[in-house]
């Protein structure tokens, strides 16, 4: 019996010690899913008590106000992201390409370093410091830039404020590592090339930061889309998300078969997002098939001239 | 030929193999997570888990329990009762021994089913209630409850920009456009306000406002509740139960609808709100002890609950945290500068005023759909 | 025009950079700051004060909270560098690298989804929720950070040293443990303080799967602030920050941000 | 086509000083280039032409006009990088036209140019690949017409095959020699490889460790009269034997202890040549003949003893130790597969060379 056990256990070594991860992402990742996708097309049926597959809860969603909810998630991640990069890419051009070594690292240091306490404390600490009596408030009003009656709290402002504070640092790390690796002597190449600091940016610099700009939309825009103690501490409660409508689901009105539903259109959003980029891949691939189809073109217009 | 066959069989005893040891990691992954079930059943230490609203149980009275019968508490927070509810729905509450729900989702575990019945042979204290919240509806003979406190839903606001009796209050003040009141000349300055944030309580209380009565509606009076919220939603700053202290003492809002509860602590701070149970009426919101039927420590749990029911510690609870305890005494030892607040401690003229709202589950499914329309406005 | 451009290199850039830096230290800033206040209610400076810290530590559920918030952090720590370089190795040896793409969706998915994903299992099979819910979210989590980072440092490794070590005569147990482990060791000490401290302020998981008797120190914090201004958050959460930082600076010691930072 | 000159040009990098003093001129239209050992400052030299660096001290002309504090991407010079430097994310064709599209040319002129210019360098039909998708030598090419496509006056080349193979080397000499040829645009072109520098160039500048131009000429030149030891070793190899001057008659002889007098011839008298000062022969190894018999008619003669034999294929190399201790090295082509005389370890042998073949070097 021992023999027999130690040589499966050795005839089988990568397996058995590959598979508990595996089988750790299988049994709480990808059942949690099925089990999802169970309670959103199966329902009971109290009179005859018997389970019914039902596509009600879907039809649900993409009838009423809630596909309009998941819009307006997709429309405030989408802004996060936006306003996560305008800021992120400065930030990360400047740690990766300007500022002495040392210097650098003490900034990266500071940078990852709030981004490591609790989001719950970040947003707390926003409202702390947008209420009323907020340090804040405290300031815009003693440079009369707003009135004593207006306050910060409880807009959709605030809440692309708290979420942006929240993710900035997962879009800056991926641009930075991205902009850190390239070689600079692309820069020097371009520059030799005759290209000034403006134009090596549009042509060299950005085109090459690219994966890194997608990997950081990527960390940003899908828990911006899914977020729901940054609306409910900083919103007010006044605007409903996908994350809000979800957690309302499953532990307020307890209608977990459409919560259900909701969620699993959420995981189609990661899916859908790649396909975009892929897709934008896809366009640009395209367009410079274009490219190259006309040179060749023209190259066989002037045949006479290249031979 | 049988080279196939020989390859087919390798294959299979791979299979075998392979299925053989993440069967193995199964039975021992399963078998961890289910031993917390296992102990449940099989614990014999002294622990009580206690899942409860914060600011319920004062740390001095735990522990105080703990001095007493070496019955170690282990608290969990909920916020909501609905929370509870689908803890319940989960597993029926399994863990649980002692926990803390309203008067509605006492009626909605009873009715399911979940609940012990309670034997009042532990629980001398149960005399020491007061009867006013005894024997309500939703546990007519207060088989599965005991209340543990009490508390309303009604208006604070500031005394200076709303100067109208407290008998006179009305939820006209919260419901109505601010701008329209101010232009009548009824407050002394246009505002926002805070509005409760279940929709239950919300629908329970515009239905009030607009058509004086409670119990039940038709689909178009729900669709004019509905309207009249999301009109509301203009002027509310924000839908909040528990940040409500903040808002009003900052000065951001001049009225809340909000509960009872905070009136106290906003009183310590400052004197210029009020309390006012409107008078179209307000809702009564008891709190009650309930033993789940999963619970394996009955004894220990009654123990628990006729403690916190005894004058002494409800007295304490009750000063620590603001709120009314259901025991009378208690009541009476509270601050004398409380006490002459009368609408803190309403007379029996004015408890007639204060509802239960009980919703059928069909109700509530609407009303949650419809506040699902306000949020996303 | 030249002359803008340089103005704009030399003296915009820095001004943005400032100002982001700004935009995420305000509030940690003055957040820290007022966790000093006297004040009860916190509108303005009322003298320097311990009071909230002496509260805290007073305070028995929020040593509960972090007790529990320690345990499983811990625990998530353990099992998923354990099966996370369990996988690595054993998947490159075996050549079934094809599974460790997989591990990317832990961090890619919405959070939320995980959470409800496994409440939605552990009520199905009446599992009872607790520490086992809250670690089995953690270490799902906690895979998709340790998997690609050390096995990015795995592959980087040159073949030969393991094949070397094979070849004197050494086991593959004996391999792993005096070759792989040590080469490894700085991504193992960069995933698992990336993974402590992230089971530390994981709010969403925890707070869809804590049970009865588990209640961790976000989920706490999350229902203090539900209730209002109260500058004993603001101490919880200056100890918060100081735990972190004092792991990131255990981190930057050891070198092995870079590294981190490259492989994210 | 302009020429560049270098004035008292200094430039240090953390307060070590890279190049001090340099003074260089390139003629217009000449392959120029510059060969030192690594770390000498060369390519510093290069990037300073490039305008990648700004110098601390001097000018630089290009042709009459000084382009001191031109920046970078206003010079007409052009530099085919160590690497290639090749963006990754543009194709073939969008990295030639690059410096085109930078300049916002019309989209005719661009193709009509790139083309003109892929063609030159054979690689037209390539225009759609990345540059990883190249093997080393097209990327050579490709990095070569994306300099040239801009028409520089001058182009800079910072050891541009050091990545390549022996055999694609030579050919890329080749390629590079008849493309200069052609175009008669200014090459410099920076190496540590004096093969490449010989090969390939009108002219050349050695370069010394201290980042000092050691000799300046064409490539014969600095082979066959190198003006210092440290030239003649570092261009090629050499016999350097120490000795003292003796002067009689116009006739030149070097006494060296424990070897007799040899005699010596130059071309040129130098400053430094008077009677009875040390100085040092050099004598390449190619030049000495080396049989297990002695010889008529050289000027110089030696007897040794063969201590180690390098075949080589096309020639071998054989380490004589000669009395006074000293080891001289010869070369002897392998011209015939069965030589008369087969030399071997141990062998007593002679050497003879002649004394025009001798260089006199300073001490």
């Amino acid at each position: 019996m021992k023999k027999a056990l130690r040589a499966i256990f050795t005839q089988e070594s990568s397996f058995v010690f590959s598979c508990p991860a595996v089988l750790w992402q299988f049994v709480f990742l990808y059942m949690p899913f099925a089990v999802l996708a169970l309670y959103s097309v199966i329902d009971f049926n109290e009179v005859t008590g018997r389970y019914f597959l039902t596509a009600f809860y879907y039809r649900e969603i993409f009838t009423s106000l809630y596909i309009q909810i998941i819009f307006r998630s997709f429309l405030l991640a989408a802004i996060t992201a936006a306003v996560c990069f305008l800021i992120a890419y400065p930030v990360a051009y400047f740690l990766a390409l300007k500022g002495s070594k040392r210097f650098k690292t003490f900034l990266l240091f500071s940078l990852i370093f709030p981004s490591w306490t609790s989001l719950i404390v970040q947003v707390y600490a926003w409202f702390f410091l947008l209420e009323k009596n907020g340090f804040i408030s405290w300031f815009l009003q003693w440079t009369h830039i707003i009135s004593p009656s207006f306050h910060l709290l409880n807009n959709y402002f605030t809440i692309v404020l708290g979420m942006v504070s929240c993710f900035l640092p997962f879009m800056i790390l991926p641009i930075y590592a991205v902009l850190e690796k390239m070689d600079k002597r692309f820069l020097e190449a371009s520059a030799d090339l005759g290209a000034d600091r403006f134009e090596t940016f549009r042509r060299v610099v950005f085109p090459m930061s690219l994966p890194g700009v997608y990997a950081g939309i990527m960390l940003v825009f899908i828990p911006s889309f899914g977020e729901f103690a940054i609306p409910t501490l900083l919103g007010g409660s006044k605007y409903v998300f996908w994350g809000s409508v979800i957690v309302d689901k499953f532990l307020r009105s307890r209608s977990w078969r459409l919560g259900a539903a909701l969620a699993i259109i959420g995981i189609m959003l990661p899916i859908l997002l790649m396909c975009c980029v892929y897709l934008g891949r896809a366009i640009r691939e395209r367009y410079r098939q274009r490219q190259s189809k006309e040179y060749t073109e023209y190259l066989n217009a002037n045949k006479d001239l290249w031979g | 030929m049988n080279e196939r066959l020989d390859k087919l069989a390798a294959c299979a005893r791979r299979l075998m193999r392979r299925s053989a040891i993440v069967g193995v990691y199964l039975v021992v992954l399963m078998a961890a997570l289910y031993v917390p079930l296992l102990f449940s059943y099989f614990k014999t230490q002294r622990t009580l888990n206690v899942y409860a609203f914060t600011e319920t149980f004062s740390p001095e009275a735990i522990e105080l329990f703990e001095e007493r019968t070496g019955i170690k508490i282990n608290i969990t927070y909920a916020e909501l009762d609905e929370e509870i509810g689908a803890k319940f729905a989960i597993n029926g509450g399994i863990g649980y021994d002692v926990v803390n729900v309203s008067d509605f989702m006492v009626r909605h575990l009873s009715k399911q089913g979940y609940l012990q019945k309670l034997d009042y042979s532990c629980l001398p204290n149960a005399a020491r209630l007061n009867p006013r919240l005894l024997g309500r509806v939703f546990d007519p003979k207060n088989a599965y409850s005991l209340p543990h406190k009490w508390f309303m839903y009604g208006l604070v606001y500031d005394k200076n920009v709303f100067k109208v009796s407290p008998d006179q209050m009305s939820l006209a003040f919260v419901f109505n456009d601010p701008e329209q009141l101010y232009k009548k000349g009824l407050v002394s300055r246009p505002y926002r306000v805070c509005m409760i944030d279940s929709p239950m309580d919300a629908y329970f209380l515009s239905m009030l406002s607009l058509f004086n009565r409670f119990d039940q509606f038709t689909p178009q009076e729900f669709d004019a509740i509905t309207r009249q919220l999301l009109q509301q939603k203009q002027w509310v700053e924000c839908y909040t139960l528990y940040t409500v202290e903040y808002f009003l003492l900052s000065g951001i809002i001049p009225i809340a609808l909000t509960s009872s509860n905070f009136v106290r602590k906003i009183w310590d701070m400052s004197d210029q709100y009020e309390f006012a149970i409107p008078r179209e009426g307000g809702i009564l919101v008891i709190e009650n002890l309930v033993i789940p039927k999963t619970s394996r420590k009955g004894d220990l749990a009654h123990e628990f609950i006729n403690f916190m029911l005894s004058d002494e510690v409800a007295t304490l609870n009750s000063q620590e945290y603001g709120w009314t305890s259901a025991n009378k005494s208690a009541q009476e030892t509270l601050d004398a500068q409380y006490k002459r607040k009368s609408h803190l401690f309403p007379d029996e003229h004015v408890f007639k005023r204060l509802h239960i709202p009980l919703f059928t589950s069909y109700a509530r499914r609407c009303a949650d759909d419809a506040w699902l329309r306000v949020g996303f406005a | 025009m030249v002359e803008n451009r340089k103005y704009l290199g030399q003296f915009l850039l820095p001004l943005v950079v400032g100002a982001a830096y700004l935009f995420l230290y305000l509030p940690i800033f003055v957040l820290v700051l007022f966790s000093f206040n006297d004040a009860s209610f916190s509108i303005s400076w009322q003298g320097f004060s311990l009071r909230w810290y002496e509260k805290l530590i007073n305070s028995p559920e929020i040593l509960n909270a972090l007790q529990a918030s320690l345990i499983v952090a811990l625990a998530t720590t353990f099992l998923s560098l354990l099966i996370g370089t369990c996988f690595v190795v054993a998947s490159r040896w075996g050549r079934t690298s094809f599974f460790s793409n997989l591990f990317y969706v832990n961090i890619l998915l919405p959070e939320i989804v995980l959470a409800i994903g496994i409440l939605s299992l552990f009520t199905f099979f009446r599992i009872p929720l607790g520490y086992g819910s809250l670690i089995a979210g953690h270490t799902l989590l906690g895979l998709g950070f340790v998997i690609p980072i050390v096995r990015a440092r795995f592959v980087e490794l040159d073949p030969v040293l393991t094949e070397a070590s094979l070849d004197l005569g050494a086991t593959y147990w004996v391999t792993f443990r005096k070759v792989i482990i040590p080469l490894l060791m700085p991504s193992l000490i960069a995933s698992g303080l990336l993974v402590f401290t992230l089971s530390m302020d994981d709010f969403l998981i925890s707070f869809f799967c804590s049970g009865p008797t588990v209640q961790t120190l976000a989920v706490y914090v999350y229902s203090m602030i539900r209730t209002g201004v109260d500058p004993m958050i603001n101490a919880v959460s200056t100890c918060f920050l100081v735990i972190s930082s004092l792991l990131v600076f255990l981190l930057c010691s050891l070198k092995v941000v870079d590294q981190v930072l490259t492989h994210e | 086509m302009k020429s560049i000159r270098l004035e008292r040009v200094s430039k240090s990098y953390d307060g070590e000083l890279i190049i001090d003093n340099l003074n260089l001129e390139i003629k217009a239209g000449d392959f120029f280039a510059l060969l030192g050992p690594s770390g000498c400052g060369k390519t510093t030299v290069l990037r300073l032409i490039a305008g990648l660096e700004t110098v601390d001290a001097g000018r630089i002309f290009l042709g009459d006009q000084e382009i001191t504090h031109v920046p970078i991407h206003e010079r007409k010079i052009n530099t085919v990088f160590q690497q290639y430097a090749l963006f990754p994310h543009l194709t073939v064709f969008e990295n030639v036209a690059y410096s085109l599209r930078v300049r916002k040319m019309a989209a005719e002129t661009i193709n009509a140019r790139v083309a003109e210019v892929l063609k030159m360098v054979r690689l037209s039909g390539f225009e759609g690949k990345y540059p990883r998708s190249l093997s080393g030598g097209q990327q050579q090419r490709v990095a070569l017409a994306r300099a040239l496509v801009a028409e520089p006056e001058v182009l800079l080349l910072d050891e541009p095959l050091a990545a390549l193979d022996l055999k694609l080397k030579e050919e890329m000499l080749t390629e590079l020699n008849q493309l200069q040829d052609k175009l008669k645009t200014t090459f410099v072109y920076v190496t540590h490889d004096q093969f490449e520098a010989l090969t390939v160039s009108d002219q050349m500048a050695i370069m010394n460790p201290q980042g000092d131009i050691e000799q300046q000429g064409t490539p014969k030149q600095i082979y066959e009269f190198p003006v210092s030891r440290f030239v003649a070793n570092f261009v090629g190899n050499t016999n350097i034997i120490e000795g003292r001057l003796h002067i009689s008659d116009r006739d030149y002889q070097v006494e060296v202890e424990g070897l007799g007098m040899f005699s010596v011839y130059t071309p040129t008298e130098k400053l430094w040549m008077i009677p009875g000062c040390r100085l040092l022969m050099s004598v390449r190894p190619e030049k000495v003949l080396i049989s297990k018999k002695p010889r008529e008619g050289f000027s110089n003669s030696l007897q040794g003893k063969v201590v180690d034999i390098i075949y080589y294929g096309r020639s071998t190399q054989y380490r004589v130790r000669l009395k006074n201790g000293q080891n001289l090295i010869v070369f002897e082509q392998n011209e015939e597969h069965f030589p008369q005389e087969s030399i071997d370890w141990d062998d007593e042998v002679h050497v003879h060379f002649q004394k025009e073949n001798v260089v006199l070097l300073e001490h």
